[in-house]
């Protein structure tokens, strides 16, 4: 039951935001010159740290912003909240 | 002395005087199985028990059987909907059928039976698909109306007021239920008297590796020598993997389960709603053991958010009136590796000595003796068991999943 | 009768009556089961989970190991303390057996949740707790402070002086000023659990005649205090589950709160100093007490003040174990040096091995508790987690002065210093037999079972619990725990830290599933949505159907009808006059901006920025991994602005990923989405005189085909309230859905029907919807498809762009799986016999000739999707998605139903008007 | 607004609770009504641009700059729901014309305006108990000093999100999805059955 600082709203709690997993992983510029190895990578493939770990977020009983946390996957403690 | 009447259940079996010798890591081994929980040690034993490969080593990075082994909640049934799936679950329940002689310890095993509820005319679909797709691959299974599954269950509330309100459910009488610890205990108790080491305490930091074969583990306790690596870390399998640069699509997420205090028996069988994510069934002391759906987010934290359980307990509550001043006793959590199609990752790596199993979720525990009998049989010969043939990793370049979310996402 | 004059803070005016076990016993208000009993010298009949030996009560709160009651009246309750229930009167209780009862009919308290946000949280309200919370108020911080007591005091009996005065004057002083100072105090709440960023749940015991039984109160605090005080720990012996044997400060607390002397002939063994309180205290109150110290030296003050009072001190002296049957009749003593034995009468036995913090709400956030060798105790260690702190005994600090100190600094009040402390002598057993020496009382845990444990290998305290079961009952080894790592630790032959720490999860003391449920129950566990017409169609007679947290009209019965007879008329009259649906749960977004065209050129399979303004398009999504998560209808606007309709239950889901793309992904587009599922309502108005109705209602409108043909748009207005009007046809019928202002949707609805009645306009629900769009080979995603399902599959290709080279979920078609011929694709499957309606979710099998079932495992073809009754077919018929479904169109396949198997033919999904004849015309 | 338009009729979406919240006010301490319906339009613009000046110019009151914040338009409220997202009421336009009317200075400048009048609905709760009411669900700080007037914020009461609006202490509304007002309100007055003498 964590205090998540949405980048807008401030301090809200956890029930109010959803998540989106890891953040960074660029939609490919020509999904089609891309190998069925390289396309799975970009569907199914994502990083699974233990320790800070990049995310994507979005206050979807707020503002409906998304942004970006890192946050420790040991501690699920937010390091950082910061606009997409 | 007072002689009242024992409460039943409150009598737990003895247990063997002794189960296991803690091993010092030799030099090397011919397989090295990382991950002391209930898939590693069923794996060792079916190596010694049916393949006479007794130079395996166990390793554990905190106290066996300590991870999800130690805080699921125990459910046993096969009724899934795919081949692929309904194949090695159901291998897993005939094995768990003979699996108290086979170990030589009271595991405590109770076919008590699986309800599945369906409350929109979506789930009595999907479920009616699963019963048929279960009947046509021999498993038992069968569809139950409101009335009749107040007749398994008479504390479900079949009512129709309630906000979603009962429609039926599927039925699988030889589902079940065991004493987790018994179980990790009594593969445990083999393999040691195969001559298999079981080392606690002992973390795996990196592996040797030569071109496309691993040649050793490095470890908290040093270097071992390995002929064959099988990883069977669930949660932690991502770490292992960074280590050797492999990926795979896992995402380790908090799975949260609870406890009340002992209770006079009133729930005959374990109920399951995915609608209403809950789940649960009253173990052999009589608590009411349930389990709900993973938390959102990634974590190895093995806590979970109480708004989860709140949710839960709301759930059970209105499933199950006579719950209301049932008791929270206890709560925890586990670290379970989910995957895109909610089926397991299970064969050959990148790596031609090292084999992978993980990605099971929340269905590990029921999966226990047939992946441990498959996998074994998947190291012994170098390549995947019919079994766990269609769990490969490359599915995902294929688009061959095994989607187990569509009609049968059902935790636990 | 064991009620002392002049003792306890119940009130003895009032007389109750409570009955356990069939014995009515009286009582006052103040009293705790336990106490009441214990004023009769009685106790609860309970007898151990394994052996049946008999169990007293041998605590005075939530750490009791023994003492399970079972709550009758006013209502069920299983598995609580007598030493914890407040004694009511009518109040009906039985002693346990180790399994509580649940009651047989629904509780209908009340429950629920409160929020708080303040600067502190102080748990507890003993002299710790009191002092940090008066300090951090009067410093001008907002307070919470709870107490799981009925009082505030904590384990002050009265006999201390807090500046020179009665500690319980001060005590009720602090709290007036609390109250003063606006600090929100609340007795009877147990914080029971600590998370993450200051937030901790209390639940609140408002009492069974409050209007809501429980709270759960859900604090945030800037910082939380942690004085929730210590537990008592015993010292195991032989026999040590016997009744009359109990922690000396219970004894203590008894006699000051509730005026109840527990023994006349009491022995009191001790390894450290505070258990001589309740000595000299039991003393005063009239029993014949014997202190019996394990220590070589007693504590020099306290052997005069026992020596005032006559009570005996010996030192060097251990309890090796109990005699008596049913109750205690006298203590086994010896000394630490000699192998004797003797026996000493006595109908109590008091035991206080020291002092066990109780910092499970430290650990509950992951601060470290770490092992303090002179307390014998685990005790918060530095640095404990930002933002929360431990005060007085919860910190292990035991002596009031210090406690004071220490939550209060120079602004606390000062208590004399106990002159000549001895220090506490860590012992967890004395030498026995340990078959007979209980470790758990609660799980007949003993000696004997710990080191059955470590002989079979178990060297890690989880392992030991696991096996012995120790620390898994009710109270969750409040004082058995330390004793088992003590014992552990002893054992194995290593230093207790090594042996493993502890820590501990929520709750800290058991919580009532409904107090959790709070006000989630019923209607208000999940939000009910209706649409602006939902009174109309309850009002109708309407069943309705469950669609996300939707409530639909499945179908309008009338009298005698089931819903298959309902359905049937509801169809024939779209197909052959008018219906009308409430389409209003449609999922609407506004699609605007410059880059809107392109937008949806990306999400959507089939091209949208071809689409002419005035026009309709339907169109699917998928996603990455290529297969169809939604569908629905896309109307242009204008140049820069699309309304895009998704399914009923996927709604969120569809606006949430797209501004997802939007918002992570092609932060370069210049388009905004707005929701506006609720701004409009939608009536479907389906079947051949369906334009005669439109013609009626919107007399100002070409509705003509030239003027506003099939897929196409126009904008009036009726009464000044603007209308759209769009031919869109889900039935094949030639179709409108009327879409206006949810403000006047009940009104425009209520004017369509009007228009219709010559025509007998014919309300029609979302099952009829299904037959419907099923004869016309419409599928519904999510029905008949489960996220496996490419548009490809749902022989949609026309609907995906060859065009275009990238949308979402293409390149995944291209995978090799997708191009696998064995795909299943949706067909049409006719019952041969033309009679029976297939199951929805029915198996398909090859033929079997024999017309029997091959044996298990047999091959499945696919499965049944969709099935009806069709009135416009005269005959059941089916979608299904099938293995080669296109390849095998005119195949006869095998439908198992029951023990039946049903042959039926695959064929083309559209049964109904197949070249659009009706709908377009 | 409340009337309608003459000839089709209005229907609040919550009429049929309308006696049910008021049979749930108690005296000074809690009161429930059902708000009129207002015109109101969901504002996008950049808002370090021109844009929202020039719409606070053309709806006569100057948009709340600070998140989570409301201003009072000559006949009705400006709030900030996003950093590019106002929600700007009026209690004597027509829904139309508001939207064409904001839009039309909006889309100058790069933004846009889109009717949301039917989308949602609001409950006035007012009283000295309505902060610890609505506490038994909100989980933001309610308290004056940290929710004082002016402010406003999207968040959650029970299981339904809603836009709560601080007018005073003891003056608060609900703006909520008008299909899930029904479910806010048995909500509400589920509540306040505390609060019965």
């Amino acid at each position: 039951m964590q205090l998540i600082a949405c980048p807008w709203c401030g301090p809200r709690e956890e029930t109010e935001f959803s998540y989106g997993g890891q953040a960074h992983v660029p939609y490919p510029e020509h999904p089609a010159s891309l190998t069925d190895e390289q396309w799975a990578h970009f569907v199914f493939f994502r990083d699974n740290p233990k320790g800070p770990f990049a995310e994507r977020w979005a206050h979807a009983s707020g503002c409906r912003r998304w942004f970006t946390a890192v946050r420790d996957t040991r501690t699920h403690k937010f390091l950082e909240e910061v606009p997409r | 002395m007072t002689t009242a009447p024992i409460p039943p259940g409150a009598h737990l079996p003895e247990h063997p005087d002794h189960l296991w010798d803690d091993a010092e890591p030799k030099k090397v081994y011919d397989v090295v199985v990382v991950g002391g929980g209930g898939h590693g040690l069923a794996t060792a034993h079916y190596l010694a028990k049916n393949h006479g490969i007794t130079n395996v080593a166990v390793l554990e990075k905190g106290w066996l059987a300590g991870g999800n082994m130690a805080r699921n909640t125990t459910l046993i049934r096969s009724n899934y909907l795919w081949d692929e799936s309904a194949g090695i679950y159901e291998h897993a329940l005939k094995l768990w059928e003979g699996l108290e002689d086979d170990l030589g310890y009271p595991i405590l095993f109770s076919q008590r039976g699986v309800l599945n509820l369906a409350h929109t005319e979506q789930d009595v679909r999907d479920s009616v698909r699963r019963v048929e797709a279960n009947k046509l691959n021999g498993i038992d299974a069968e569809w139950l109306g409101p009335d009749e599954v107040a007749k398994v269950c008479p504390i479900v509330n079949v009512s129709a007021d309630i906000r979603y309100p009962v429609q039926g459910a599927t039925f699988q009488p030889r589902a079940g239920i065991a004493k987790h610890d018994y179980v990790a205990w009594g593969f445990a108790r083999r393999a040691s008297e195969a001559g298999i080491d079981i080392i606690q305490n002992c973390e795996v930091t990196g592996f040797v590796t030569d071109a496309d074969r691993v040649t050793g583990v490095r470890t908290t306790r040093g270097t071992i020598a390995a002929g064959t690596v099988a990883l069977c870390a669930a949660g932690h399998t991502s770490v292992l993997l960074d280590m050797l640069g492999v990926r795979a699509p896992l995402q380790s997420h908090p799975l949260q389960a609870l406890v009340s205090e002992l209770l006079e028996p009133v729930h005959p069988t374990i109920v399951m709603s995915n609608a209403v994510h809950v789940y649960v069934s009253q173990a052999h002391k009589g608590e009411l053991v349930m389990g709900a759906g993973v938390d959102s987010y990634n974590g190895y934290g093995q806590r979970g958010a109480f708004h989860i359980i709140e949710r839960q307990m709301a759930a059970a509550v209105e499933l199950f009136p006579v719950f209301a001043r049932a008791h929270l006793l206890r709560s925890w959590a586990g670290v379970v590796d989910v995957t895109p199609d909610a089926s397991p990752i299970v064969g050959a790596t990148p790596y031609e000595n090292v084999f992978l199993n993980c990605g099971w979720g929340t269905g590990g525990f029921k999966a226990t003796p047939g992946l441990g009998w498959a996998f074994a049989d998947t190291v012994a010969h170098g390549r995947p068991h019919p079994l766990v043939a269609p769990f490969g990793l490359d599915r995902f370049v294929t688009g061959a999943l095994v989607d187990e979310h569509g009609a049968a996402a059902v935790a636990h | 009768m064991s009620r002392i004059a002049g003792y306890g803070r119940v009130d003895r005016s009032r007389t109750i009556t409570v009955t356990v076990d069939g014995t009515a016993y009286t009582g006052h208000p103040g009293d705790t089961v336990a106490s009441v009993l214990l004023a009769h010298d009685a106790r609860p009949q309970t007898t151990s989970v394994k052996y049946g030996r008999p169990r007293g009560i041998t605590s005075s709160w939530t750490e009791d190991p023994t003492g399970l009651v079972q709550v009758e009246e006013p209502f069920p309750e299983p598995m609580l303390l007598a030493a914890t229930v407040e004694a009511s009167d009518g109040l009906v209780v039985r002693g346990v057996n180790g399994q509580g009862r649940l009651a047989e009919v629904p509780d209908t308290a009340r429950y629920d949740r409160r929020h708080h946000h303040c600067d502190v949280l102080v748990v507890g309200a003993g002299p710790a707790g009191l002092i940090a919370a008066r300090t951090a108020a009067r410093r001008g911080e907002s307070v919470v402070l709870v107490d799981d007591r009925p009082t505030a005091g904590g384990t002050l009996t009265g006999t201390e002086t807090i500046d020179a005065r009665p500690a319980l004057d001060v005590v009720a002083d602090t709290v007036a000023e609390l109250a003063a100072l606006g600090v929100t105090h609340l007795q009877r709440t147990t914080a029971f659990g600590h998370y993450d960023d200051g937030f901790v749940l209390a639940l609140e015991r408002r009492g069974e005649t409050a209007r809501t039984r429980q709270r759960v109160h859900r604090i945030r605090a800037g910082r939380v205090v942690v004085a929730a005080g210590a537990i008592e720990r015993p010292i195991v012996f032989e026999d040590n589950d016997r009744p009359g044997v109990m922690l000396a400060s219970a004894a203590r607390d008894l006699l000051h709160r509730h005026g109840v002397l527990a023994g006349r002939e009491v022995v009191v063994f001790t390894s450290d100093d505070a258990a001589y309180a309740a000595a000299a205290d039991l003393a005063d109150a009239g029993a014949a007490v014997r202190v019996l110290d394990a220590r070589e030296r007693a504590p020099q003050s306290w052997r005069q003040r026992c020596e005032e009072r006559g009570v005996a001190v010996e030192t060097g002296t251990l309890v090796h174990g109990t005699r008596g049957e049913e109750h205690l009749t006298a203590a086994v003593v010896g000394t630490v040096t000699d192998s004797g034995r003797r026996e000493v009468p006595c109908d109590l036995l008091l035991v206080s091995g020291g002092w066990n913090p109780t910092a499970h709400l430290v650990s509950h956030v992951g601060g470290t508790l770490a092992y303090d060798a002179a307390l014998g105790a685990f005790r918060p260690a530095a640095p404990l987690p930002a933002g929360v702190e431990a005060v007085g005994a919860a910190n292990g600090t035991f002596a009031l002065a210090d406690i004071l100190r220490e939550a209060g600094g120079t602004d606390a009040p000062v208590a004399p210093a106990e002159e000549w402390p001895e220090p506490t002598l860590v012992l967890w057993h004395t030498p026995g037999e340990a078959t007979r020496q209980f470790v758990d009382v609660a799980r007949d845990a003993t000696v004997a079972d710990v080191a059955r444990a470590v002989g079979a290998g178990m060297t890690h305290p989880e392992h030991v619990k696991r096996y012995t079961t120790i620390g898994t009952a009710h109270d969750q080894g409040k004082t058995s725990g330390i004793l088992a790592l003590g014992i552990l630790a002893e054992l194995t032959g290593r230093p207790i830290q090594e042996v493993g720490t502890t820590t501990f999860r929520p709750p800290y003391t058991p919580v009532a599933f409904a107090a959790l449920a709070g006000r989630e129950r019923g209607d208000l566990f999940d939000p009910v949505r209706t649409t602006p017409l939902h009174a109309w169609h309850v009002a109708a007679g309407a069943e309705f159907e469950d669609v996300g947290q939707w409530k639909r009209a499945r179908h309008y019965p009338q009298a005698g009808e089931d819903m298959t007879a309902a359905v049937l008329r509801e169809c024939a009259a779209v197909r052959t006059s008018v219906g009308i649906m409430d389409a209003s749960t449609l999922g609407k977004i506004d699609v605007r901006g410059p880059d809107a065209p392109v937008l949806l050129d990306r999400l959507y399979t089939n091209m949208m920025s071809s689409l002419k303004v005035g026009r309709v398009r339907y169109g699917v999504m998928c996603g990455n991994d290529g297969m169809v998560f939604d569908d629905g209808t896309v109307l242009r606007l204008a140049e820069d602005r699309y309304l895009v309709t998704t399914t009923t239950g996927n709604a969120a889901h569809v606006l949430d990923w797209m501004e997802e793309w939007v918002q992570t992904e092609w932060t370069d587009l210049r388009v905004r989405l707005t929701s506006v599922t609720e701004q409009w309502s939608i009536a479907a108005v389906a079947g051949p005189r369906s334009r005669d109705v439109i013609g009626a209602v919107f007399g100002d409108v070409d509705v003509s085909n030239e003027a506003l043909g099939f897929m196409c748009w126009a904008d009036t207005t009726l009464d000044g309230v603007p209308v759209r009007l769009a031919r869109i046809s889900f039935s094949g019928e030639l179709a409108y859905e009327v879409t206006v202002s949810s403000w006047y949707a009940p009104a425009v609805w209520a004017r369509l029907l009007e228009a219709g009645q010559e025509f007998g306009i014919t309300p029609y629900g979302t099952e009829t919807m299904h037959v419907l769009r099923a004869e016309k080979g419409y599928p519904i995603i999510g029905q008949d498809t489960d996220g496996t399902v490419s548009p490809h599959d749902l022989g949609m290709s026309w609907a995906v762009s060859k065009k275009k080279d990238d949308f979402v979920g293409k390149r995944s078609h291209a995978r090799a799986e997708n191009r696998n011929p064995l795909r299943k694709q949706l067909v049409s499957l006719l019952p041969t016999d033309a009679a029976t309606k297939l199951p929805e979710g029915s198996q398909i099998v090859r033929f079997c000739d024999d017309g029997a079932l091959p044996p298990a495992p047999v091959p499945m073809l696919g499965h049944v999707t969709s099935s009806y009754h069709s009135a416009e077919l005269a005959r059941p018929f089916a979608l299904a998605l099938v293995k080669g479904g296109r390849e095998r169109l005119g195949e006869v396949v095998h439908v198992p139903v029951g023990d039946e198997l049903v042959a039926a033919r695959i064929g083309e999904t559209v049964l109904v008007d197949p070249e659009g004849a009706r709908r377009d015309g | 607004m409340a009337d309608g338009i003459p000839g089709l009729t209005l229907v609040h979406p919550l009429e049929g609770r309308r006696d049910a919240l008021a049979a749930a006010s108690v005296g000074t301490l809690l009161s429930l009504d059902l708000e009129a319906p207002v015109a109101a339009v969901d504002l996008r613009v950049d808002p370090d641009g021109s844009g929202p000046a020039a719409v606070g110019a053309a709806v006569g009151a100057a948009l709340p700059a600070r998140p989570d914040t409301w201003t009072a338009l000559p006949s009705g409220l400006a709030l900030r729901l996003g950093p590019d997202e106002w929600l700007l009421t009026s209690t004597t336009a027509d829904p139309q014309d508001w939207e064409f009317h904001v839009d039309e200075t909006a889309s100058a400048h790069g933004g846009m305006a889109v009717d949301v009048s039917a989308q949602r609905t609001s409950v006035r709760v007012r009283g000295t108990a309505a902060r610890d009411l609505l506490a038994f669900g909100c989980s933001l700080d309610l308290r004056p000093a940290a929710f004082p007037r002016g402010r406003c914020a999207q968040t959650l009461l029970g299981q339904a999100a809603v836009v709560l609006v601080a007018y005073d202490v003891d003056d608060l509304a609900l703006i909520v999805r008008s299909s899930f007002a029904g479910y806010v309100a048995d909500w509400l007055v589920d509540a306040a059955a505390e609060f019965q003498p």
